[in-house]
């Protein structure tokens, strides 16, 4: 594929990373990726987006499975024999009640951790050639592709931003 | 296999052994050792064959049918055709097996050597030895140098032995002895009856009954047979209930099932019986007297007012006088006395003071019937035992030969017969294990165990069984008559012993009495008699009219508690009998009726004086008389008045194979040295123990986790009294029972749905009015059910393994206990089922609650959630040594460590009998078959069978205004439904 | 509280990677020594084991009426322990009581911990064990199925389902830490702690969807966590052992668990703040409301205790009533009323600042607390078991067999074991968790 | 800033028109009363009274259930409900009513409880005359005078806070110095609730059956109770944001954390009451079930049962799932008195059928006009403490703290 350029803003305090954001949204400039080493409601409403993921929805389907599962596998074994056991109605529905809701929990927790390793494409064991250590450590980045026109006017808006530094990576 | 020698036998044993354990699987090896006595058509693999034969455990002689399989016997059950037994046997007829199998039985023929060990030889060497050292005792010329001791033998056998010594030139060299031999007794017979006899007595035809310390229902002459007439006298019967009083030192198994108990000092009993006389005489309720008879009872008992006859035996005198009334009112009452001089003291006082009390009721002297007595009239006494030990002493006996007996164990120690026989200089035992009298024998030359030998025993007069052998030897053993006619021919030539061996003797003997007898054939007469197991002739009705002689007989003053210490009482337990099964290993795991203790002896004492002594549960004491001392475990319990100590007989072998060596401990120790000259017996004084602490301990290994029901009568044990009883049937009131069947659903208690059968519904009805607590039924589930042995270690650990036990709970006021048989209730909502991860545990649709063993992984979990707790858990896996595992029933599986067990219902008896109706193209009807615990009992206490039958017996049952339920409040449904005890006040 | 309760005297982002994960690379001999002795401990518990499945459960000392006996103990104790963990991680994190921030990691892996020693008792239990395999709904020729309405398979689908969510979860919560310690390391380790951080890479996007998983998470956690207490108390409650048969079990049983869980915490926060000096992340505020939680588990334990023994007297019914009874005055008294002691009064305690506030009154509360609750499983299994409904069949369960006595050592040498390798080989305190909690901020 | 917002909301609630609300209450309140006496001495008195105890659990449940938010709030440092803290507050008035509710019974007694005229011997120790009054009284006494100090305490607070003006100075600042947080009190007033309301529920509705009991019976019955108390929080930070210019301080956020805490406790409800329906199902134990089955299974009983476990349970867990509708004043009011008539239906269901023997529904005119005059008392007694005191904690120093920072926003947990 074609090379792509993109630019990395690293900053080192979440309060300029906030507004550097904000300020390149006035300015129209698409942000492509904010890495940061914290999870912080302040740059997701920087960002704009919304306070849900779409998580959930995994969540929900692998918690009607497991209901499902729980109260089928109860229900079914006990229909292979049949048993009578202390005079217990052999199809018991108070106490399918528990294994169904165990099913429910743990497969609903499969699911939401399936889903957010499927929404964010991992694992996968190669890191993006702009991504920079530090931002697992004390930096925040924000990374934006652009052409060579406009490589300059954003890399010089994210030093006016108070970027420690700016740097171009062709990846 | 005879020409065996034993290093093959023990190659044999290993391939049998590994074979022993997978019975049934067609495992080859198991095919090596099929017997070859019975003709070969007979053995069916897979299929019973059963052979009448008779019990000799005891001299009581009941009739038994031995289950063969494969070649081996793996369960004993009455013999239903045979007078004495009817189809029952007791716990020690149950056990019998274990003396067949009891690995500590003689290898074969042994010779001691110079080193005092026993060396292995051929028979053709012992006899050799034998006839050798009998030849040189004959040559010494005269009479009553050779002496053979056995137990209580009859018909061909003895006439054998008798004509064996009379060729030897010997005259009375055959000494017949029993510990139990009644001397007493006899002597009292023939005091008051005139005859020096053991009768018989006919409990079903009375309407009271009083027992002088007589345990008629555990060992007295003939419990068993006794058991049965008992339970035709005592339960409740329309709308009555006969009265049965005892009397005596301790709460024995006898006593408990007495609606009265009269507590008294041991030997003092003979003082309750004159104070019943003299007050039914004071009162003139013996009309129908004599007046020369009534002047000369009076004149004995003159001395014997109620008040002093109460203050000797120590027990309230209304009582007295109260049981004098029934007595006097009752239209056949009887009087009973143990008669055995080694118990109590008075014995033959005691006897005669019961046997006058009988005189007093003509009536009722037709329940005695000495037309046909008991053989045990014929048992050496006491004082002839004492001589032939003054003869072995001084050297007049040069060869003595024990069979089958064990004096050494059972006479006093204070005789030092050991010594005795020590001072014979050639000792030969015949007695088929090792025991205290056999390790002293020079020469030892096994015999058959009763299984494998021919033989006839007749307890009694008119009653002969017959003994077949029902598998071939076990060990390499030989019958003794084959043992005396191969000597006998050695010595004296062929024609002096005309007979091939023992069988074609046998034959000879019994052509001649069926010839006497006036029958045609001898073969049909054979044959029958070999196939129903005996020979008894139609009785003559009634018994013959007793001439009573002039009574005189002087009773001794009462004397004051003489000394300190605890008065003693001695006693036979319905385990133990005089201690010969002992090292029966079912025995030793069986549960005392009334202690609950296994594995071992106990001093019983109350624990009051407990308390006062400062003696603990399991403390060993040292207990002394001026005789003899033992070490023994206390065990403060209700079953003795306060002040009173009682040792049970049986344990305390030191020389008696594996099982019970060195188990505490043997109360004849205890006993003196003298005779009685009255009655010829030993001579039993006070014997006041003194009792000191060891400072060691020997845990008591008893089974029952408390004394008392703490208020929870009504839930296990509730008793009903006879008025409410009729109150009830009159009203036509129905118990309150949550039927296991359709019928139990209720709507307003039940979550669960209606539970419908629609063959079978498996049911147990028990009878407590019936039950005596005599505890055969737990000894015939063990045979049937291959129950695990577990022995003392685990028993202390409380893990035995029965399936059923009868469980004993003392009265509030502790002067009685009650009996609760407690087996899996097989529950229509059984707890025990749905707490099961794997559905090892369901109901089947025939109403069991199916332990499937091999589903089970050991949760434990419904032993925990059980309430009846009847369910056990294999913390081992429990073996059982050579060849105690030939016993194993082929039908049932060998459980493995870590699976939980309980009782089946005999699952496997339902599934045959199910087959056969099947062949038979029908259902299975009422009465086709039954468990084996029901199967046994001596008074039909239990009775199995189907509710879906309307018909059956239980059905009929469980309508019984005496029916309940244990723990019913937990709705859980029983299908073993209890029928209550009926008890009646006596008016004191 | 939240403020003060969170880490305080880092200057920024970098200091906290620095003390948090700096902590982990040379633990010095003490530490060694004792990985050795609780290595030597498992050693002991597995050849106890070993012996007893050679030989039969007859190893143990457990018998006819009280066929359970301190397995099953060992078994509630450790699934309670289990409990705090997921308390402190997910249902503080609900209620967003921010001073778990800097505990919920170590809670977490103590959980995970627990709960795989509390599985493996279930298994030493059985009396054939290497047919364990039954229990599992796996197809086979015969349709045979384990029982869905046994409470042990409950106890089997609950106790398995906890373990691996609150693997996940901790897992989950660990992957950024792993990615901090991927890019702060080289060579081998660099890339054992890159495989495992599974390529994170912080972005928003990331931190998103990781935010809500993790709060997904929680918001399930919570309910199951109370949900497998539950189904333990039902391995008794649904029986009808007097004594195991009441309806408060359950709850009961939740809160007992949390009680002992949340000492735990204490016993194990208290060492490792000290030897990795972490007093400003694991504060005294923190610690405190621990101790503040610990008095509601307690009082909730004591009240239940109240009402169980009121209305067994209540009910009438003999055995019930006798069972209370018993359980006070019998055999085992002296466990019940050291058990009320520690597990109602001594909490009481922490009512006063002082000793909310004092390091050796915490530990040493903790350490009895722990003490009262595994003797407060021992009445209730073996007390109940050893005087049911019928007086002949009582029986005492005297005291543990040395077979008994080896696997309880080995079950807490294991778990120490594993935490101490936990602690030197991941972050004991969540980093990023501690950054998020951080104002590092440049004013201008 | 917190002054003026305390003036609008002095202002809003000056322009309600308490008289009426007081008054219309007070007519219910006359009409049950009527209602009551005429069944009691002109129709079938028991009825009246099984009427009388249920609404006597509902009532003093619903209103100790709904205080026992503020001293909650005290003990677990809790910032987001401080702006409802006053709310909860509001039924303090309540509190003592029913405790003197509590002596009409000593009136009915013979009518009410079966063993004043057949004591069983095994329970006369507890279940007699005297010491069920005595211990009752007891505790409900200590109970509520516990809440009337709590609210005292932090009236007094605003009360000084507005004498000296604008507090700024102390905004913001702990809890120590003149601010009483009557933490002893709210802990004294938490244990009291635990125990006292298992006593109620154990003497006023599991002693009316004669074998009956369960252990965790107490436990529902306070659960409950708070899980409804809730409710008529969420009523009346409705009628606060609508009516009394509150919306900007019970912001979307409060709304949110209280409609979560609902679920939280239908849940639990729901859980306890499981809970011990599974463990009698499994003993099925006739001393445990007859009581349950009696519900479940005879007529008239058997709908109700399945309709209360619906209503009560299974509806309101579904609802406040979505996240909507929790952030909805008005939704929130709906389903709230949704719950708080399925509640009183299972007190009915739990009362009546070991009172009443019946074999049609035992629910009339009567029944649901006595029900109103309880209604009445209550509004009542909250409209006096209303009208009369502030309805915002505004000297509490965490309430800045929820109305500032991540603390105000709607989170997504």
């Amino acid at each position: 594929m074609a090379k792509k350029l993109a630019v990395v803003g690293i900053f080192a305090y979440l309060n300029e990373l906030v507004s550097a954001i904000e300020d390149l949204r006035r300015q129209k400039v698409s942000i492509d990726a904010v890495y940061s080493p914290l999870r912080s409601e302040q740059i997701r409403e920087a960002l704009g987006e919304p306070i849900l993921g779409p998580g959930r929805f995994f969540t929900l389907t692998g918690a009607v499975l497991g209901l499902l599962t729980g109260m089928f596998l109860a229900w079914y074994t006990e229909t292979q024999w049949m048993f009578d056991i202390g005079g217990k109605p052999a199809i018991g529905i108070v106490p399918v009640v528990i294994p169904a809701f165990e099913f429910f929990i743990l497969i609903a927790v499969l699911f939401t951790l399936g889903g957010f390793l499927f929404l964010n494409r991992i694992p996968s064991m190669r890191l993006p050639a702009h991504y920079d250590k530090r931002f697992s450590q004390d930096r925040f980045g924000i990374l934006v592709y652009c052409t060579e026109a406009n490589c300059e006017s954003v890399s010089r808006i994210l030093k006016n931003l108070g970027a420690e530094e700016v740097s171009r990576i062709e990846e | 296999m005879p020409d065996l020698c034993r290093r093959d036998f023990l190659k044999l044993f290993g391939i049998a052994g590994s074979g022993a354990v997978l019975y049934g699987c067609g495992e080859p090896a198991t095919r090596y050792l099929i017997p070859y006595i019975n003709p070969p058509e007979d053995v069916v693999p897979g299929k019973a064959v059963y052979y009448a034969t008779t019990c000799r455990e005891c001299p009581a002689g009941c009739g038994m049918l031995a289950k063969n399989r494969e070649g081996r016997i793996v369960k004993v059950e009455g013999n239903p055709s045979h007078p004495v037994s009817r189809g029952k046997l007791c716990l020690r007829g149950q056990a019998s097996l274990h003396g067949l199998y009891n690995p500590d039985r003689f290898w074969g023929p042994m010779q001691r050597n110079v080193y005092g060990a026993l060396d292995p030889i051929t028979w053709e060497r012992g006899e050799a030895i034998l006839a050798e050292k009998l030849s040189a005792a004959m040559a010494k010329g005269g009479g009553g140098r050779i002496v053979i001791v056995t137990g209580l033998v009859t018909g061909a056998i003895k006439d054998l032995t008798e004509m064996w010594l009379s060729e030897m030139g010997q005259e009375n060299g055959h000494i017949m002895y029993e510990p139990w031999s009644y001397e007493s007794l006899k002597k009292a017979n023939q005091v008051v009856f005139g005859r020096d006899a053991v009768p018989q007595y006919r409990f079903d035809e009375l309407d009271f009954l009083i027992s002088f310390n007589a345990g008629f229902l555990e060992t007295w002459i003939s419990n068993l047979e006794f058991a049965r007439q008992y339970a035709s006298f005592h339960p409740i019967s329309g709308e009555s209930k006969n009265v049965f009083v005892f009397v005596g030192p301790r709460l024995s198994m006898t006593a408990n099932n007495a609606d009265l108990w009269i507590a008294t000092r041991p030997g003092t009993e003979y003082a309750v019986g004159l104070g019943i006389i003299r007050a039914i005489l004071d009162k003139k309720l013996a009309p129908d007297q004599p007046a020369e008879r009534r002047a000369a009872i009076e004149s004995m008992v003159s001395a014997w007012p109620v008040e002093r006859a109460a203050a000797t035996a120590g027990c309230d005198p209304k009582l007295i006088e109260s049981v004098a009334r029934l007595f006097a009112g009752a239209a056949r009452p009887l009087a009973i006395a143990e008669g055995l001089p080694q118990c109590v003291p008075n014995a033959t006082e005691t006897a005669v003071a019961a046997n006058l009390l009988c005189t007093l009721k003509p009536a009722s002297l037709s329940a005695i019937d000495f037309s046909c007595e008991s053989s045990r009239t014929y048992v050496a006494r006491a004082d002839a035992i004492k001589a032939l030990a003054d003869r072995m002493r001084s050297r007049e006996i040069d060869v003595l030969i024990f069979q089958g007996v064990n004096p050494v164990f059972s006479l006093p120690k204070a005789w030092d017969f050991a010594a005795a026989i020590k001072s014979v200089p050639f000792v030969a035992t015949f007695s088929p294990a090792i025991d205290e009298t056999s390790a002293l024998a020079h020469l030892v030359l096994p015999s058959h165990y009763s299984f494998e030998s021919w033989g006839d025993y007749s307890p009694g007069k008119g009653v002969t069984g017959f003994l077949q052998p029902v598998m071939g030897p076990v060990f390499n053993t030989k019958h003794t008559g084959d043992i005396l006619i191969s000597t006998g021919k050695k010595i004296k030539g062929e024609e002096s012993f005309p007979f091939r061996d023992f069988y074609d003797a046998l034959q000879g003997y019994w052509t001649r009495i069926s010839a006497e007898a006036g029958i045609k054939s001898f073969d049909d007469f054979w044959q029958n008699s070999i196939m129903q197991g005996g020979y008894w002739p139609e009785q003559t009705a009634k018994a013959p009219e007793l001439s009573l002689p002039a009574p005189s007989f002087n009773f001794p003053e009462s004397e004051q508690e003489t000394g300190t210490g605890l008065p003693l009482v001695v006693y036979p337990t319905v385990q133990f009998y005089d201690g010969r099964m002992a090292n029966h290993l079912w025995v030793q795991e069986f549960p005392d009726p009334m202690t609950q203790v296994t594995w071992g002896g106990w001093l019983e004492i109350h624990p009051e004086t407990a308390g006062k002594l400062g003696l603990k549960k399991g403390d060993l004491l040292r207990v002394k008389t001026d005789y003899g001392a033992i070490e023994i475990p206390a065990l403060p319990i209700y079953t003795v008045p306060e002040g009173v100590a009682a040792i049970p007989v049986g344990q305390g072998h030191w020389n008696f194979g594996r099982f019970a060596t060195g188990l505490p401990a043997n109360p004849f120790e205890l006993l003196g040295p003298d005779l009685d000259l009255v009655s010829g017996a030993t001579l039993r004084p006070g014997l006041n123990l003194k009792i000191e602490k060891t400072g060691k301990t020997f845990d008591i290994a008893n089974t029952d986790g408390s004394f008392f029901l703490h208020g929870r009568e009504e839930d296990f044990v509730p008793v009903i009294s006879l008025e409410e009883r009729n109150r009830m049937a009159a009203s036509g009131e129905k118990p309150y029972i949550d039927y296991p069947l359709p019928a139990g659903y209720q709507e307003s208690k039940d979550f669960y749905p209606r539970h419908t059968y629609s063959d079978y519904r498996w049911a147990m009805v028990v009878d407590l009015d019936r039950c005596i607590g005599c505890g055969a039924c737990v000894a015939a589930c063990y045979s049937e059910n291959n129950v695990a042995l577990v022995k003392r270690d685990q028993m202390l650990r409380g893990r035995e393994m029965s399936w059923i036990r009868v469980q004993r709970y003392f009265n509030e006021d502790a002067k009685g206990a009650r009996w609760l048989v407690m087996l899996c209730q097989h529950c229509d909502n059984a707890p025990c089922e749905y707490v099961c991860p794997i559905f090892a545990p369901h109901h089947s649709e025939e109403g069991l609650n199916n332990q499937v063993y091999n589903r089970c992984f050991g949760t434990r979990f419904c032993s925990q959630n059980d309430p009846y707790k009847v369910r056990r858990f294999n913390w081992y896996t429990f073996t059982r040594p050579e060849p105690l595992k030939w016993q194993l029933n082929p039908d049932v599986t060998v459980r493995q460590k870590g699976v939980m067990e309980k009782c089946s219902f005999c699952v496997h008896r339902i599934i045959e009998a199910k087959l056969e109706a099947t062949m038979k193209g029908r259902k299975v009807r009422d009465g086709d078959f039954t468990t084996a615990c029901a199967q046994t009992c001596p008074t039909e206490a239990l009775i199995f069978g189907s509710l879906v039958d309307p018909e059956s017996r239980v059905s009929k049952l469980i309508n019984d205004v005496r029916a309940y339920q244990v723990l019913q409040h937990l709705n859980t449904k029983p299908a073993v439904i209890y029928l209550k005890r009926v008890i009646e006040e006596l008016r004191v | 509280m939240s403020e003060a309760a969170g880490p305080q005297g880092l200057t920024g982002y970098g200091a906290a990677d620095d003390q948090i994960l700096g902590a982990m690379w040379n633990p010095g001999r003490v530490y060694w020594t004792f990985v050795a002795i609780t290595a030597l401990g498992v050693l002991i518990g597995a050849s106890c084991w070993a012996y007893q499945i050679a030989t039969g459960l007859g190893a143990a000392n457990i018998l006819h009426p009280a066929m359970w006996g301190t397995y099953l103990v060992n078994f509630v104790f450790w699934v309670g322990i289990a409990h705090s963990g997921t308390l402190i991680s997910a249902i503080l994190f609900l209620f967003r009581a921010s001073w778990r921030t800097t505990i919920s990691r170590s809670s977490e892996a103590m959980t995970v911990f627990a709960v795989m020693i509390a599985g493996m008792f279930p298994l030493i239990h059985l009396g054939r064990v290497w047919l364990v395999y039954w229990i599992v709904p796996y197809p086979n020729q015969r349709n045979l199925w384990p029982n869905f309405q046994s409470p042990l398979v409950f106890d089997v689908v609950a106790v398995s389902t906890y373990l691996t969510v609150s693997f996940l979860f901790w897992y989950t919560g660990l992957m950024p830490d792993l990615a901090t310690i991927r890019d702060r390391t080289a060579g081998i380790k660099n890339r054992i702690y890159g495989f495992f951080s599974l390529g994170w890479r912080g972005s928003e996007k990331t931190w998103k969807t990781y935010g809500t998983a993790y709060l997904l998470f929680a918001a399930l956690a919570t309910p199951l966590v109370i949900s497998v207490h539950s189904v333990v108390s039902w391995d008794f409650a649904l029986g009808i052992v007097p004594g195991w048969h009441s309806t408060i079990f359950a709850p009961y049983f939740v809160a007992g668990a949390i009680h002992s869980g949340l000492a735990m915490v204490l016993v194990l926060l208290i060492p490792m703040r000290k030897i990795f000096r972490f007093e400003n992340l694991i504060t005294m505020e923190v610690l405190e409301n621990v101790a503040k939680t610990i008095i509601l588990t307690g009082l909730i334990v004591g009240y239940s205790y109240a009402i169980e023994h009121f209305l067994a007297w209540y009910s009438g019914g003999k055995a019930e009533e006798q069972q209370y009874m018993w359980r006070m005055t019998g055999y085992y008294s002296w466990c019940f009323w050291l058990m009320v002691i520690c597990n109602a009064v001594v909490p009481i305690a922490l009512f006063f600042k002082k000793v909310r506030t004092s390091i050796p009154a915490l530990f040493s509360i903790g350490i009895l607390v722990l003490i009262g609750m595994w003797l407060e499983r021992l009445v209730i299994i073996v007390g109940s078991e050893a005087h049911e409904f019928d007086p002949y069949s009582w029986g005492l369960y005297k005291y543990p067999s040395i077979v008994e006595w080896g696997i309880l050592i080995g079950s807490f040498s294991l778990f120490f074991f594993l935490f101490l390798l936990f602690a030197k080989f991941l972050p004991t305190i969540s980093v990023a968790d501690v950054k998020e909690k951080m104002q590092v901020r440049r004013d201008d | 800033m917190k002054s003026e917002i305390y003036r609008e909301i002095e202002a809003a609630k000056k322009s309600l028109n308490w008289g009426t609300f007081k008054a219309v209450s007070l007519v219910l309140f006359a009409v049950g009363a009527a209602a009551f006496l005429y069944q009691l001495f002109e129709g079938d008195a028991k009825r009246a009274w099984s009427a009388y105890v249920i609404n006597y659990v509902y009532w003093t449940g619903l209103a100790f259930g709904t205080f026992l938010l503020s001293p909650v709030l005290t003990l677990t440092n809790a910032t987001w409900g401080r702006p409802v803290k006053r709310l909860s507050e509001s039924v303090v008035f309540f509190l003592p009513v029913s405790f003197i509710l509590l002596w009409p019974l000593f009136l009915g007694r013979a009518d009410v409880f079966w063993w004043v005229l057949h004591p069983e011997e095994q329970k006369a120790p507890w279940l007699n005359t005297t010491f069920f009054f005595a211990r009752e009284s007891v505790g409900l006494l200590a109970m509520a005078l516990t809440g009337v100090v709590i609210a005292y305490n932090s009236l007094k607070n605003d009360l000084e806070y507005m004498r000296n003006g604008s507090g700024e100075k102390r905004s913001g600042s702990d809890g120590t110095g003149p601010f009483r947080d009557s933490g002893a009190a709210a802990v004294a007033y938490v244990i009291l609730y635990a125990f006292i309301m298992s006593l109620v529920a154990f003497d006023m509705m599991m002693s009316l059956s004669r074998e009956w009991y369960s252990t965790l019976f107490g436990a529902y019955y306070f659960v409950v109770s708070f899980y409804t108390g809730l409710t008529v929080l969420a009523i009346l930070s409705a009628f606060a944001v609508k009516k009394m210019a509150m919306g900007n301080i019970i912001t979307k956020k409060q709304l949110h954390d209280i409609g979560k805490l609902l679920f939280a406790f239908c849940v639990v409800s729901l859980d306890f009451f499981y809970v011990q329906f599974l463990v009698i199902w499994y003993g099925n134990e006739p001393i445990e079930t007859r009581y349950v089955l009696l519900r479940i299974r005879h007529d008239p009983w058997t709908a109700l049962a399945w309709t209360v476990l619906l209503v009560l349970f299974v509806i309101p867990f579904v609802v406040l799932l979505i996240r909507k509708i929790k952030m909805n004043p008005v939704l929130m009011t709906g389903i709230s008195i949704w719950i708080l008539l399925a509640a009183w239906l299972e007190k009915f269901l739990l009362v009546t059928p070991s009172m009443v023997k019946s074999g049609s529904l035992p629910l009339g005119i009567f029944e649901i006009l006595i029900s109103i005059g309880w209604l009445g008392l209550f509004v009542f007694c909250v409209c006096l403490f209303l009208q009369k005191y502030p309805v915002l904690a505004v000297s509490d120093p965490k309430l800045p703290g929820a109305l500032e920072g991540e603390e105000a926003k709607v989170h997504l947990a």
